[in-house]
Parts: structure tokens; C-alpha cells; sequence
């Protein structure tokens, strides 16, 4: 019997369960079935702090959110239409994001009183019509894999475990997508245990078979491929991204890449990604701590390396004294923080925004940093390569801020030709530069205001370089009030300067005709633009730009911001950007903020949009 | 070692030495400065990275690469440099303070893993440069700045605490003695890995006539226990003190031993296990005079930096990681194709 | 020690315990809260400190007072809470990242000014909150999310560590032996001044069977060295393994050792010398699978917190610092009046 | 034979020489001598980072300023009317100094061409009528010194060594000082040494014979005391008077005083102070680095301790991590910054104001953290005292700022009776505060918002606490969106709220008419206070406010802001109170900077606001 197929542009998934159920791994399968397919995508993983929190607790809850559509999209959706819940304490954690009229596939076979007594359920929502309003699966998908592997090797709870396999396949009917991907996977996963292999194979079909035959599961659905602008594209996540973008630096400047690292929630990818890579000749050192990881980097990039350091928020509060020393020492450093909640411990694995001022001041005396942000997981790779450019050219530390939504989420991402990538070559210095046959370690470009990189090995240019304040072109200690008041100066312009070489800045006003334009950095660039677009679609006009580099701020930004009526500024923070521009710019521009640990959603985003645009 | 033709002075620079009269960092200074023609490293490949002190200033008075870093770091500082660079001579000079007090993380996870530095700990047991406050090496009851009514802070013993963290070459020398430093420096030159060189070093400002005794010809040959590889362990002005085996498996120093007495140590620096280094410094923990001087220790074990080279060749020679590779990794396994 | 009628549930807290199932934490948690009624301490003068990890977690399952602080940090926030407070019994809990890297340096300094800390080190050879990357005390080439061709870095034998930074109480015993964990526990109590406890801690999830073979009945004998003080290091299924001494005073292990057999070690933990416990901390490096367990060393050294506390008295003793004393001091010595 | 003896309202003296010949001593001695005759006076002591540079270099010269007058005065002095000069490198690195007219007194004795040769003077300044124009004394004081000691015991370098005590006595003839003082400290300070203490005597009175005898000294002066408000008045310095400060808190709170730190130049002199003051109950603990030393303050916070941590800019960078954590705990700690010039190891030993934004945002997430700044040396007393108050009431921790000039300067100050200082006692908690008899960690003070401190040893108030985000009241751990935001909020609002508690802001505008407002705070106080003298003295108008409170800032600063046409904002750093209030009021402010390592100089302040009021 032939069921019909329903034609959608766009759905929103996520499927939750305990943080044992493997529902992350069937996330990122269900999401590389549908980047194959072709449809634009960005997803939202989600899941506790503690590695394993007790089975069936809302805290053990872990969960995965898919967006995907035939157009393109900014962001993960901000609720799903389809929920699917493997246990009851998944279904209370996100019944509350589930719009009525949603559709809700929930696996019955851990309902029993115990385990919803457990989350404080008096009553069976399955039963006490609580769920009315929500277009209800209620499957035993526990019992249906069983069944389905009951002549299977493996032991019950072993067998159970493939439970996620068979929502898979349920899913993967559902919406139609190409499982051979999947099932190459699990082959290669589990080409050492092939039981299991195949165990998960079984059930991953018997899945789509039960979708397939049974009537429960009345319409299967489609999503065309979107028109994505042409290329070779693949799904990426953030840290991935940032990871290959430092490779890519590294051999398009011809430098050995160096990571001085102390693993930390969400930057500890970027450190498992990079070791996998030596055969490009990077170096990962584990350090003892992020003082140690930024002192080797620092001690790589003083040895000709293209040195990067990566943390989260508490570790980069430990790495501010050496980050001074790096302004001092004029060397080359990329200081990657990949944000997450704070102050403090704070939400490991909760995304948010609130590093840019520790970023900007988190040093002793004047000590100006470069800042560059990532706004989409594909971008990273771009940022990464810009702030390598940054510190090569200008010979200074620099910072890339993520952070755990951007660092963990995945987006489609058209893959680059190396050949393309910007050229990075440096010149070592290999010459004295002074009149008399001297080296002036501090001697600088007079259009960069970079001093010269000469590298250990190079015969005649040895010098001593170090923290204490540098008489200008020497480097010799001094401490002359009118050169250290100059010395100050110089590094502060020789920040500023980067401006000179950004690219103007893209304001997006497809009407032209906007009051209010909206202004973020980072990984809100997604729902903001998708805010917009709602505010456009709504027959309103609104202008948005976006940042990539908030330290110097681009030279057009003062032109733009005056030309409208009305600047807001949405963060994850209390307001860190707003108070830059404030500061700098002197407008009155409307901080819009939220701490939840979690994204904007684009919806509440673009209502008070629209609110602005009518107060306005 | 190759002859460059180098002379001390070659590795004097034009900056004025700024430690107080009578410090004895100057006369470390002059020893490495004669040192390193022996070395047989061109300057250029040389690196001296230091902390913060007044014994942190050393690098600017060496005419080769260095770095004055910031206080406690310089071994993790010289870490980087060092697996990055395996090709540069890496020195490392720190004090009491900035070695065993904010940096003696770094300084024991450097031990561990062996990477190629040689440390120059210049110990004159006191904070120096802020003016005299007692150090992790001060004694007892040191009264100092911060310590009117005496420090109550138990010392370490920065050779146990070296040996502790897996160390593979420990020694203690003397700033006044110029012939046996250069021998040390020697030594450590030759060990590749961490190498830990302890010195001495009179603080005349804030803790003068620390070391005395190791000095003044009446008391020192009481005092000074050398070490010498293959040689009893024996001392003392007439050669009758010696070290001795405890019950206990610790060591002892015995006085008028008789020659040949089998109880006595036989110096071995070689020893695999730590232990018997472990033993010979406890005799200064036993009583602060005693000073074991020369190499404690001296094993070989894989080099951290070598053994990161060797891993990157190994995974280059797999498959090397040139562009078309780097192409491939953008790619990876999943790729769709727009038309 | 007093009996307060306290059960082991009155250490209970209202905190759902999260680590996850068969986690080692779990048996070590029960075993803490059946040792505290022994312990013979009011619940609110107990405090336990932790720094970041699976295992400093504990504190929130304490039903005492309690601070989950930040990583590698307990050991120094404990320092000022007990120096400070001298009246309380403080515990800190921590984790072979937390203590070993990130927190080295204040394990070090808090075991040479034997502060009155008892330090739990559950120590799982693995970082497991971050999700298993190599801690430096896992074995060298172990293969990790972070060192996927092994880890080249030489691991800490924490026992030694601690005895090269002076530690007055070490200790080592096993999460799933109840018995023995809490006679450990029982002896650190009892000892005054800063007391460090290793725990071998299985971490199911990420390092899973690194202690099978001390948990495995058919193993077990083969590699746990029980120590017992003054009885002789004898063990093995047959009782005839034993610790011998070496020529360098070093020890070994032989089989086949004879009944009475002189040359096997008679356990002192009180042995003054930390030689001893250092030469029997070895084994374990000689080769991995050896442990050692129980109280490697138990010494008695004036407690810095006692000697802060006396010198305060003393200085209020001469002069009491009352409020006449503070103007007194406000005023010094040259002053003048303005009418 | 009697000499006149003229009147001056002011005078400014330099004394200067090797960092090995006891000037820093002399000054002191000069200052202690001239405070007890009742002069109002400052000072400003200028050192070498080394501990002692080579002897007779540039690098090697300490100086000693001294400003006294008839009249309350504000600063060291711009130049001195006086510059002793005890070698040829002194005279060089101060001469550019003294203006035409000055006098000057020299040592002739270390005049040798090899002395000149080695500060690269090729001729004798002394011969070569290079100090035309100004008043010269060429006198060798060293000679002069052995020769009154000709029969004492000493050997001849011992006896040299006498030569400041010479000078000093020669001083104190010039300006008629009362020298009971200084002999007794003399006597005090060898009493074993009996025959030093001789020789010292010797020389003092010798060099007070010798101005009373000779003919070269023609005159001497008087400065008639200052009228100074009455009381009972001694001569004090920044560090002592914070340590002095923070032990009053500690008796007036009646908490036990316990300072975690690690030794850091300029900050250093408190850990000394305090460590003197164990009678007071007072711990010092000098831990193995910064991080264990706020660690250490941070564990005495919670076992019931007035908590304090001292350091530096590196030093504070370091403590970043820990920071955030007390901000979370809301624990009551005092950190004092005691700035130096940074970035990195910097300046050591000069001053600058360049950790304010550090102080500020120099930590993960949102971390606020109330900054209070002392503006002169004897302030630092009441700003330590203040910043008790704020941390015990708020339970918070709290920046106090304060820097090189303010640490080692000194002025007279009115010592007040401990009875009339502040009470500072708080209330721990004792019983449980939660409706079923639960204590709540969190449950806070609706007024203040500070949550309740309940120190180990109370039964029943078990409890936990940790860096994770907390749930409100409880204080369990809780990844709750909300629950986020809303601490976040919480944790801003409480410190904003202490603007509610501060004094109104005294606004110095005597005319009533100025159009321009120059606000300042820190020990910019002094120059300011009298740039502004010297405005009004040219009869414009201005308006003076100084900042003890930068976060939050007081109620009223915006309305007092906005009554001027032109504000102007003088920083020893590139301009960071500026940032913080064109960020917050949106006002054009003129940020005025110096980064020179050394306060400004009045006049040149002067003639800048004058500029600015002409052009306003
Ligand atoms: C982060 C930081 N903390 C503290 C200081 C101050 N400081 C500089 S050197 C030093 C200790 C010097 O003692 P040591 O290492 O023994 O060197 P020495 O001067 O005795 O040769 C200290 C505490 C600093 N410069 N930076
Ligand atoms: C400053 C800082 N750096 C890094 C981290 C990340 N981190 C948390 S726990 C941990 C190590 C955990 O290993 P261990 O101490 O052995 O504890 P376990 O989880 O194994 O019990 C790390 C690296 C952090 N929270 N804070
Ligand atoms: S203070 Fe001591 S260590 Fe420093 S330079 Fe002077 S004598 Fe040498
Ligand atoms: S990850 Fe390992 S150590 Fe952490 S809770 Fe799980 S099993 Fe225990
Ligand atoms: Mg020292
Ligand atoms: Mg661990």
C-alpha cells in the first residue's frame, strides 16, 4: 500500500532522550542525510554538563534540534514541529517547546510509574489527555527493536541500545532521505564488532519498515533540495571549521602551526581536532594549564611558528597576564575563546556572549588586543584565517571569539579550494635594519607598524625582547617617561591602524528605505538575520550589519550608524558591544539582551523589532 | 663539540649589567659567558628564555636569541620554543622564587616530560628583586620583610622536588666556584632533555653570606660533599667524613670512616632508579649545611621534543600534508555537489 | 574520638548524586559518609573543598559545609579557610587533572607547609568531566581524544611527588576496596597536618579496567603491595613475592623469596627520612601494574596552621591589639598637634 | 656673625643621588622634620626598578621631593626651587628639572673625568659655565664629611657613607627644621651600632655648622607653618595608611583580619605592613602565587574572615579566575590594586592608572565587581575603610585602586580616633531562613540584595557553594534558562545598588559659574585640585569633582554631568574613566592623557583647562 507524500519547504525536529541514548550521534546522522539530500540545515545540539546525569532524570536529558528547508536559513528553528521523545523525563524537558498541533513520536516503553514518580509525575500524560492538541505517536520503539533483533546475538540491553537506530529509520522514512550514508557509517563505526553493526543496521531498517507499513504513520513527508549557490559543499561545525581554518592558515603561510592548549568545555574539540592533523606538521601540546598553554605558544611564535591558543572564559582569564606580555613582545598569537556561560564555572555547555570586554580590557595597563568574531559554524573557518592574517601582518596577539552554539552547531559549508585561500607568506626579517649595521628589534613598518620578525637561527640578528617597557626601534629596556608614553601610543595606533585594511562594511537594507538598523557580532548573526527577514516579510524595513571585527571597529561603522534613526544592538550578555559603541560612537543605541545560556529566537527577535520600527 | 672560534666576549652584549655590586650573579654570568665557545653552537642557535628577578635579567647581558618572559613562566615559555625549534640550544634562567614559588608547576611538568632545556636555577634562597622577602628556599624561621617573627614555612628541597617530578638530570654548583659551575654547565649541556642545574648564589643585599660556609676555606671542605661519578662519597678537611647507608635505606654522613670502609656510598649518577639521588639529597634536608655539589643525577629517556618530531614524520610519511591532502581534509567523507 | 550519634545517612544531601552509573565516585562517596560519625567532628565544623572535575563534585553530596570551587584551586582556598580557622576539620577532594596539572603547584605548597588539610586525589588516570583526554598520570602512549598516536608525555607517580615536596602523611588505596579505603581514611584523620590520600578511581566511561588487575580476585594478590607498618613487604597469591632491597638502595621485587628471609623490607611509616616511602614509591614506576597501598609515610612537623596561630598569641601576649593599641598605632611616633 | 633669614610661602626641594646614598632615608628624615614644624607638605620618591643599579650611572639615581608650605597644598611640585645633587649622574638626570633661578647644590667630590666620562659628559658642567643662571652651591660634601669625622672609628668608606646625614644637616640650617627628631632617630635607628649612630650625628651637625658658618650660605629661610584644621596630625604613606585602614575595618567589623598575597612591587609594603600587626590578629599569608593568594582570601571569606588580596597589574590579572569566582559565591573580599605601569612587567616602579578597565571587565562572563579609588596618600586610609564596608554589606568583592605615586608619596594626615571610625559590624547567619525550616544560601536582603553569610561552625547552616550558576535562593546547582538571566540580573542589580548607599558627590566650583567640569579620580586629585587653583587664580572659572566611586558610579554624577558645556576627564592612562562615562552618559567628554609613568604637572594641567575654557 502506497502512502501519499506531503510537500513541506522547511521542518524542525528534535529528538531527546537520555543522555546514554545516543541521541547526539543520531542527530548528526539524520543531518548528514539531509545535507546529502540537499537541503539547507542548521543544527542545535543540547546537552548536560555532567558526562552521564542519572538515566531517566530531566537533567540526564539530552537533545538534538534539526532545521531543515528547501530555502536557504539562518538558524536552527526556535521550535520544533516535530518532537520525538525516547523516555518520559525527554518528553517533560521539551514538551513545553513543542507548539500545539505539533507532531510528537514518543517511546512508550519506559512510561511506568516508577519512572515518571521520578520526574514528578503523579499521572501518565499519555493517558490523562494532557497531550491533547499535539498530533501524538505513542510507540513502543524500545519493544519494536527487541523484537525486531530478538534472534540477534547480543544480549537485551545490549539490543535495546539500538532503539535510536530505529527512530532513525522511523525518521528517515518519514522525511524521505538517503540512508545509504547511514548505513555506510555504521559499518565503518562498528567495522571491529560487526554484531553490533548489524544489529543497528536491522534496526535502523526495521524503523523505516515501520514506517513504511504500519498505519499509525499515515503521510510520509518531503522537503526539496534548496538552491544553494553553486559549489562542493559538506556540513561543518564550528570547532571543525575553526580547526581546518588554522590549518589552512598555517599552509598558506608557509608556517608550522603550533596549539599550546589546556582542554575546556566547548573549546577541547578545537585540541582533538588539530592532533589528528600532524602529517601537516602541527604541533598540539597538552599543557598543564592555560598559562602554560599560551606560554608555549608564545614561545612558538617567538621561534618563527604560527602559534594559536585555545580556551573557554575561566581559562582565558587565567591567560591575561601572558596576553599582556604577547602586546608587549610584538609577536604573532591567535587566542581562540570559544565562549560559554558564565561568570565563573558558570553554564559549561551553555552557549553565550559575555567574554568581548574581557576580551577587550582583561589585562594590566594599556594593552589593545585585536578582536575578530565568527558568526555561523561555517565562518569560523574564515575568521580563523583573518585573524591569523592579523597577527601575522601587524605582529600582535589576536583574538577569535566563538562560542558553544556556534562551536558545537553545523551548517552546510561550500568547501574552498586551498589554492583560493588568501596568501599569508611573512618575511623573516634576515637583515640588520639599522644604519650601522645593527638589528632594531623594534624598528617598525612604517605603514603597518609592525616590528620585525627575526626568528632564532638567523646569524646577526640576535636580540633580547621581554616585558619591561622598550625604548622605540632598540628594544633596550627604558624607562624614559616620554618613550613609554610614546611606546604606549604607538601600540594603541598600530591597532587602530588595522582598520585601514578592512574591507568596507556590508549593510544589508534590501528596501533602502530603513529607519532602524539592527547590529550584532558573533552567533547571533543567525537569528538576527532570520528576525529580519520576518520584520521584511512583514512589510517592514530594517537594515542589519554584522561584525567580524569589533577591535579597531571598522572605519565606515561611525558613517553607517548615523544614518539611521534607531540603533539596536542584540547580545547574549548584558550589553558588552553596546557599551563599545556607546562609548566610541556616542549614540544611544538600544542594548537588546538575554543570559539564558541558549540562542535568541528569531520570532521573540523579530516582534521586538517591530516593535522598535513602531515606537520608533 | 665543533670549534667555532667563538670567545666569551662574543656573547657579551652592549647592555649594562645591572645587578648590585658583589652579586653573586655576575660571577654566573662570566661562567657561562665562558662556557659557551665550549658549547660548539653558533649564537644564533642559541635561546636564553627567563622569569622574573633580579637572576631573570641574565639574558640581556648574553649576546644570543632571548626572551625575559614573565615571572614563573619561562619553562613553559621554553617548552614551546623548544618542540617547536628541536634544532636551538634552549636555556632557561630562573630563581628560588620564580622557579619554585609561582612557576614550580611548570617547572616539575618540564622534569616530566624532558623536554631539551637546561635550567639555570640561581638560588640565593630570598625574594631579590622585591627587596628581600623569604622564598620557598628560605630556612625556618628566616625573619624577613614579610616574616618579622620568622617565615613558618617549611623549605623545599628543590633537588627532592626535582627527582620527585621524574627528572633526569639534577646537579647543584656554586657561584664562587667558577672551575666546578663550568663542569656542571657541561655536564647539562651534554644530557639532552631537562637538565636542572641548582646554583648557589650570594644574595649580598638581602641574604648575605648565605652560603658561607660552602666558601670559607675553614669550614667548606666540612660541608661541600662533591659528588664525583664512580667515587666514595667521602669528605671533610682530612677526607674521613663520609656518606654512609642508614637502616632505613636513607643515607648518612658518618665521621671518621675508615679507608675502604665498604658502608660507604660509591657515588653513581647513572642509577635508573631516582631513589639513590632521592637519598643523597635528603642529606641536606637532614641538616641545611650539608651541600652535595656536582650531578645528582644523570639518565637518558626519550626527549619530549624528539618524540613529537617523531610522530609528525611518522603521520607525514603515511601520507604527507601538502596542498591536494589539505584539499581533501576540507572535503572529507560527506560532500554534495551544486550545479 | 567523641561519638556524636551521627549515622553515615546524616551526610546525606538532598542533591541527586550525578556522576555517571558504576562511576568509582560512587563507592568512594559511600565509604566518606560511612567513615565521618567515626570521624567524631560536629557536621558544621567539617568543610569539604574541591576544585573542578567528575570527582570534585563531591562536595555537593556532603551534608557538612562545602565550597565547589574553581580547577586546581582547592588546595589554596583551603589553605586560608584552615589557617584561618584552625577550629574546623577541612577536606578537600580533587581529581588527578585538578591536583596534578592544572593545581601542581598548590598541592606542592600546601604538602611542604603541611597545612592541616586531608587531600582526596581520586585519581582515575584520565580527564573525565572534559571527556577523556590523557591526565599526567596517564601511562605513556595512551591513546586519547588528545593524543590520538599516544601520549609522549612521562606520567607523575603522584606517592613521589608528594614525598619530593615534603609531605608529612601519604597514602594510597582503591575505590572498591571499603575496607581498607576507610582505614586509610581513619589514618589521615589522624594525623596532624597536611595528609594525602591517592585514590585509584575507576572511570567507567573514559578510562574503564585501568584497576582490574587490583580488583581482580585472580590478579589482585600478584600487584598490591599491602603496607602494613612493621610488618615485612611480602605478598603475592603464595606469599612468597616480596620488596627487597637493591644495591643502590633502591628496591626491587623478587618471587620465590624464603620465609625470614632478611633482605625483604620491614614497613616503617613513621621512617623520618622520606628515602624510604620514595624508594617503595618507585615500584609503581618500575613497573605500572605494582601499587603499593596504605600509608607510605606518617611523620609528625608543626602544623602551619598552629604555628600562624602562636605566633598571633605571642605578639598579643607582649602587647594585646585592642582598640587603645590601634590608636596607638594610628598615631607612630612622630606627631604633632594643631590646635 | 648672624645671617637674615627670609620668609618663603613655599618651597620645593630635590634631593638626589646613587640609589646607595640613603637619599629615599634623607628625604624622610627632611619630610618627618618638616611635618612635625607644621608645614603641609608632600612628597615624591622616585627610584630605580633595579635594586641597585651600578653606582654613578643615570640608571642608578634616586631622588626625593619634597613640596612644603604655609598654605595646604596639593602636590610634590611640578620642578624644585632646590635641587641637591649628591653625584654627576644625579646632576644630569635631574638638572632639565630646575628651572633659571633654582638653586642648586652639588657634591664636587665624585667630579672626576672618569665619572663624567661615563655619563657621557665630555666636560665639567662645573667649569663650564653650563649652570649659568642658576644659583650654585659646588661644595665637596663628601670631603667635608670624612674631614668631620677625621678621629672616628669608622673607616674612611664607612665614614663616606655619612655624607647624607651632612646634607640633611645642611638642609635643615637652610630652612631652619627642628633636629630633635632626627637624632633621635638616629639614635634609635643604630642603636647597636653605637659608633655609626656617632658618626651620622657628627656629619648632621657638621652640615648644620657648616651653612651656619660658612660664607657660601648667605641666607637661610623660613616657611611659617600651614594653618591646618586642628587635630592631631603625623606625616604618612599610601601602603601604610591602606594597611592601617584595612586593620581599623577589621576592629571595627570585628572580624579577623587575613591577607592571602604574593610579593609585587608597588604593593609589596602592605604584606610588610600588616605582616607587623599579628597582636592585631591579623594573618598574613604569603602564598606561592597570586592565584593562591585571592584563593587563600577567598576560603578565610568563607570561614568568616575580613578577606583581603594585594597585588599589582600582573598580579591582578592573574587573579581574574578567582575574581569571578568570589562573584559568584558573594563572598566579601577586598582586592587592592596598587597600579605600576604597565602593559606586562611595564614600569615597575613608576605609576599609572591604566588597570581601571582591567579592574572593571577582566574576568569571564558578567562579573561585576564595585571599584573604589583613593586619591591621595593619607585617603588611602578611608578608601580601605569604605571598601570593607561595601564588601562585608554586599557581601561582594570589591576593587580597591591605588598606585605607585599615592603608595610611596606621603602626606600629613589627621589621625582619627579609632571610637569616631565607621561601624562595620556585620551579621552572620544563625538560623535557617527558608519557610520549612531550610536554609537558603541564596534567599537575599531585599534591600541590599546580600545574600546570607553563614561561616562553618553553625549548626544547622550546612551548606554548599560553588561556581556553577545557582539556583536563586537555593543555591543548588541549576542549568535553568531563566534561573540564568535572572542571577545574571541579580548579581548587576546588587551592585548598581550600592549608588543608593554613597554620599551626594561634592561638586568644587567656588565661583558658581564655571562652564567646565574636569572630573578625575584616583591620585589625579592632587595636580587637578591644584590646576584648578591655578585656573582660578587667573580668575577663570571650573568646576573640580573627584571619583571615589567608579562602580557603580553615584546617583548623581549624570545630572551634575550634564550642567556643564564641557566636561574634561585627566587620566594617567589612555583614557578608561572616559570610556566608562561617554559608554554610560553618553557625553562628548575631553579625555585628557599622559602616560608618562609620573603624575601630572599642575602648571601644564592648568594652562590645558585654561585652553579649554578660552576655546570652550
Ligand atoms: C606575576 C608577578 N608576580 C610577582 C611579581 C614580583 N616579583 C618579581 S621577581 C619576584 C621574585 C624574585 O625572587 P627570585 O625568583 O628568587 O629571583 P631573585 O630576584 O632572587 O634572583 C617577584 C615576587 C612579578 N613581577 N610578577
Ligand atoms: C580554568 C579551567 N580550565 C579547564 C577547565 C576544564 N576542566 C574541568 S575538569 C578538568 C579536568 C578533570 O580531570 P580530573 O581533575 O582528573 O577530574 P575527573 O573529572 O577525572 O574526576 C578540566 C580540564 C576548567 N573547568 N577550568
Ligand atoms: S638584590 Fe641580591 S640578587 Fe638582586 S642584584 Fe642585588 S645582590 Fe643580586
Ligand atoms: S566520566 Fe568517568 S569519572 Fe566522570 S562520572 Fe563518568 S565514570 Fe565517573
Ligand atoms: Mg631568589
Ligand atoms: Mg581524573
Amino acid at each position: 500500500m502506497s502512502k501519499n507524500v506531503q510537500q513541506l519547504d522547511q521542518v524542525v525536529i528534535r529528538i531527546a532522550g537520555d543522555s546514554g541514548d545516543g541521541m547526539q550521534l543520531t542527530g548528526d546522522r539524520f543531518t548528514q542525510e539531509t545535507a546529502v539530500f540537499g537541503n539547507d540545515l542548521a543544527t542545535f545540539p543540547n546537552f548536560p554538563a555532567e558526562i552521564r546525569a542519572p538515566q531517566g532524570t530531566l537533567a540526564g536529558v539530552s537533545s538534538f534540534q534539526l532545521h531543515f528547508a528547501d530555502h536557504d536559513i539562518l538558524t536552527p528553528g526556535d521550535r520544533p514541529d516535530v518532537l520525538v521523545a525516547m523516555n518520559p523525563a525527554a518528553l517533560k524537558a521539551n514538551l513545553g517547546d513543542l507548539p500545539k498541533g505539533g507532531t510528537l513520536i514518543v517511546d512508550t516503553h519506559d512510561f511506568t510509574d516508577r519512572a515518571l514518580a521520578r520526574i514528578g509525575w503523579t499521572s501518565n500524560p499519555l493517558e490523562d489527555g494532557s497531550l491533547e492538541g499535539f498530533t501524538v505517536h505513542a510507540v513502543d520503539l524500545t519493544q519494536l527493536t527487541l523484537d525486531a533483533l530478538a534472534d540477534s546475538t547480543l544480549s537485551r540491553k545490549d539490543a535495546g541500545r539500538s532503539k535510536n537506530m530505529f527512530a532513525l529509520g522511523l525518521l528517515s522514512w518519514m522525511y524521505s532521505r538517503p540512508t545509504e550514508g547511514t548505513l555506510n557509517f555504521v559499518r565503518q563505526k562498528f567495522a571491529t564488532k560487526p554484531d553490533i553493526a548489524e544489529a543497528n543496521i536491522t534496526a535502523f531498517k526495521a524503523g523505516w519498515n515501520f514506517g513504511e507499513t504500519t498505519e499509525s504513520f499515515a503521510v510520509s513527508y518531503e522537503v526539496k533540495p534548496a538552491k544553494q549557490s553553486p559549489g562542493l559543499y559538506r556540513n561543518i561545525s564550528g570547532n571543525v571549521a575553526l580547526s581546518y581554518g588554522l590549518i589552512a592558515a598555517s599552509q598558506r603561510s608557509g608556517l608550522p602551526l603550533f596549539l599550546g592548549a589546556y582542554p575546556i568545555t566547548p573549546a577541547s574539540d578545537i585540541l582533538h581536532e588539530l592532533s589528528k592533523h600532524k602529517r601537516f606538521g602541527v604541533r598540539t601540546f597538552q599543557a598543564e594549564d592555560e598559562i602554560a598553554g599560551i606560554g608555549a605558544a608564545l614561545g612558538a611564535a617567538f621561534g618563527g611558528s604560527l602559534a594559536v591558543t585555545t580556551s573557554s572564559g575561566p581559562g582565558i582569564a587565567l591567560k591575561g597576564e601572558a596576553i599582556g606580555l604577547a602586546v608587549s613582545l610584538e609577536l604573532p598569537l591567535v587566542v581562540c575563546d570559544i565562549q560559554r556561560g558564565g561568570p565563573s564555572t558558570g553554564l559549561p555547555t551553555k552557549t553565550e556572549q559575555s567574554d568581548l570586554l574581557q576580551a577587550m580590557f582583561g589585562r594590566n595597563g594599556e594593552a589593545p588586543v585585536p578582536i575578530v568574531a565568527a558568526q555561523s559554524p561555517g565562518d569560523c573557518f574564515d575568521t580563523a584565517i583573518e585573524a591569523a592574517r592579523i597577527a601575522l601582518t601587524y605582529r600582535t596577539p589576536v583574538f577569535l571569539l566563538s562560542d558553544g552554539y556556534l562551536a558545537n552547531g553545523s551548517e552546510p559549508w561550500r568547501v574552498p579550494a586551498v589554492s583560493e585561500l588568501p596568501d599569508l607568506r611573512v618575511e623573516f626579517a634576515t637583515e640588520p635594519n639599522g644604519t650601522d649595521g645593527t638589528f632594531l628589534p623594534y624598528l617598525r613598518d612604517p605603514e603597518t607598524l609592525a616590528r620585525p620578525w627575526a626568528v632564532p637561527g638567523t646569524p646577526g640578528l640576535e636580540h633580547r625582547v621581554g616585558g619591561i617597557e622598550k625604548a622605540d626601534k632598540t628594544g633596550n629596556i627604558s624607562y624614559d617617561p616620554d618613550n613609554h608614553d610614546f611606546m604606549v601610543r604607538t601600540r594603541q595606533a598600530k591597532v587602530d591602524g588595522i582598520a585601514r585594511s578592512l574591507p568596507p562594511l556590508e549593510v544589508d537594507d534590501p528596501d533602502g528605505d530603513a529607519k532602524v538598523l539592527v547590529i550584532g557580532w558573533g552567533s547571533t548573526y543567525g537569528p538576527i538575520g532570520a528576525a529580519c527577514r520576518r520584520v521584511r516579510a512583514a512589510g517592514q524595513s530594517i537594515a542589519q550589519v554584522h561584525l567580524r571585527h569589533i577591535n579597531p571597529f571598522p572605519s565606515d561603522l561611525g558613517a553607517i550608524l548615523s544614518r539611521y534613526d534607531k540603533v539596536v544592538i542584540p547580545e547574549m550578555n548584558l550589553g558588552q558591544l553596546a557599551t563599545l559603541i556607546r562609548a566610541k560612537y556616542l549614540i544611544d543605541a538600544l542594548s537588546v539582551t538575554q543570559v539564558r545560556g541558549l540562542p535568541f529566537k528569531a520570532d521573540e527577535l523579530g516582534d521586538m523589532l517591530q516593535g522598535v520600527i513602531q515606537n520608533g | 663539540m665543533a670549534d667555532l672560534g667563538l670567545k666569551p666576549k662574543d656573547f657579551k652584549t652592549d647592555q649594562e649589567v645591572r645587578w648590585c655590586p658583589g652579586c653573586g650573579d655576575y660571577a654566573i654570568l662570566a661562567a657561562v659567558q665562558g662556557f659557551m665557545p665550549e658549547l660548539g653552537v653558533k649564537r644564533e642557535d642559541i635561546v636564553f628564555v627567563s622569569g622574573i628577578g633580579c637572576s631573570s635579567r641574565f639574558p640581556y647581558y648574553m649576546n644570543t636569541y632571548g626572551m625575559h618572559s614573565i615571572h614563573g613562566r619561562a619553562p613553559a615559555i621554553a617548552t614551546g620554543l623548544s618542540t617547536s625549534r628541536p634544532d636551538l640550544s634552549v636555556w632557561v634562567v630562573t630563581g628560588d622564587g620564580d622557579a619554585l614559588s609561582i612557576g614550580g608547576n611548570h617547572l616539575i611538568h618540564a622534569l616530566r616530560r624532558n623536554v631539551n632545556l637546561k635550567i639555570l636555577l640561581f638560588n640565593n634562597q630570598i625574594y631579590g628583586l622585591t627587596k628581600g622577602q623569604y622564598s620557598p628556599a628560605s630556612e625556618l624561621g628566616k625573619i624577613t620583610k614579610s616574616s618579622p617573627m620568622g617565615s613558618i614555612d617549611q623549605p623545599f628541597n628543590p633537588v627532592s622536588v626535582a627527582l620527585g617530578a621524574e627528572a633526569t638530570f639534577v646537579a647543584r654548583t656554586l657561584d664562587s666556584d667558577r672551575k666546578h659551575l663550568t663542569s656542571v654547565l657541561r655536564a647539562a649541556a651534554d644530557h639532552s632533555g631537562t637538565a636542572l642545574v641548582e646554583i648557589y648564589q650570594n644574595c649580598n643585599i638581602f641574604n648575605d653570606g648565605a652560603f658561607d660556609l660552602l666558601k670559607e676555606s675553614d669550614t667548606r671542605d666540612d660541608w661541600i660533599i662533591k659528588l664525583e661519578d664512580g667515587q666514595p662519597l667521602r669528605f671533610g678537611a682530612d677526607g674521613t667524613k663520609a656518606v654512609v647507608r642508614t637502616a632505613q635505606g636513607g643515607f648518612a654522613v658518618e665521621d671518621g670512616v675508615a679507608e675502604g670502609d665498604p658502608s660507604v656510598v660509591i657515588h653513581d649518577e647513572h642509577a635508573e632508579d631516582p631513589s639513590y639521588a632521592f637519598a643523597l639529597s635528603r642529606l641536606s634536608s637532614l641538616d641545611r649545611r650539608y651541600a652535595p655539589m656536582g650531578v645528582f643525577r644523570d639518565v637518558q629517556r626519550p626527549v619530549y621534543d624528539q618524540l613529537m618530531l617523531e610522530q609528525l614524520d611518522a603521520a607525514a610519511a603515511k601520507a604527507p600534508g601538502d596542498d591536494d591532502a589539505l584539499d581533501a581534509l576540507l572535503q572529507g567523507s560527506d560532500t554534495w555537489l551544486i550545479a
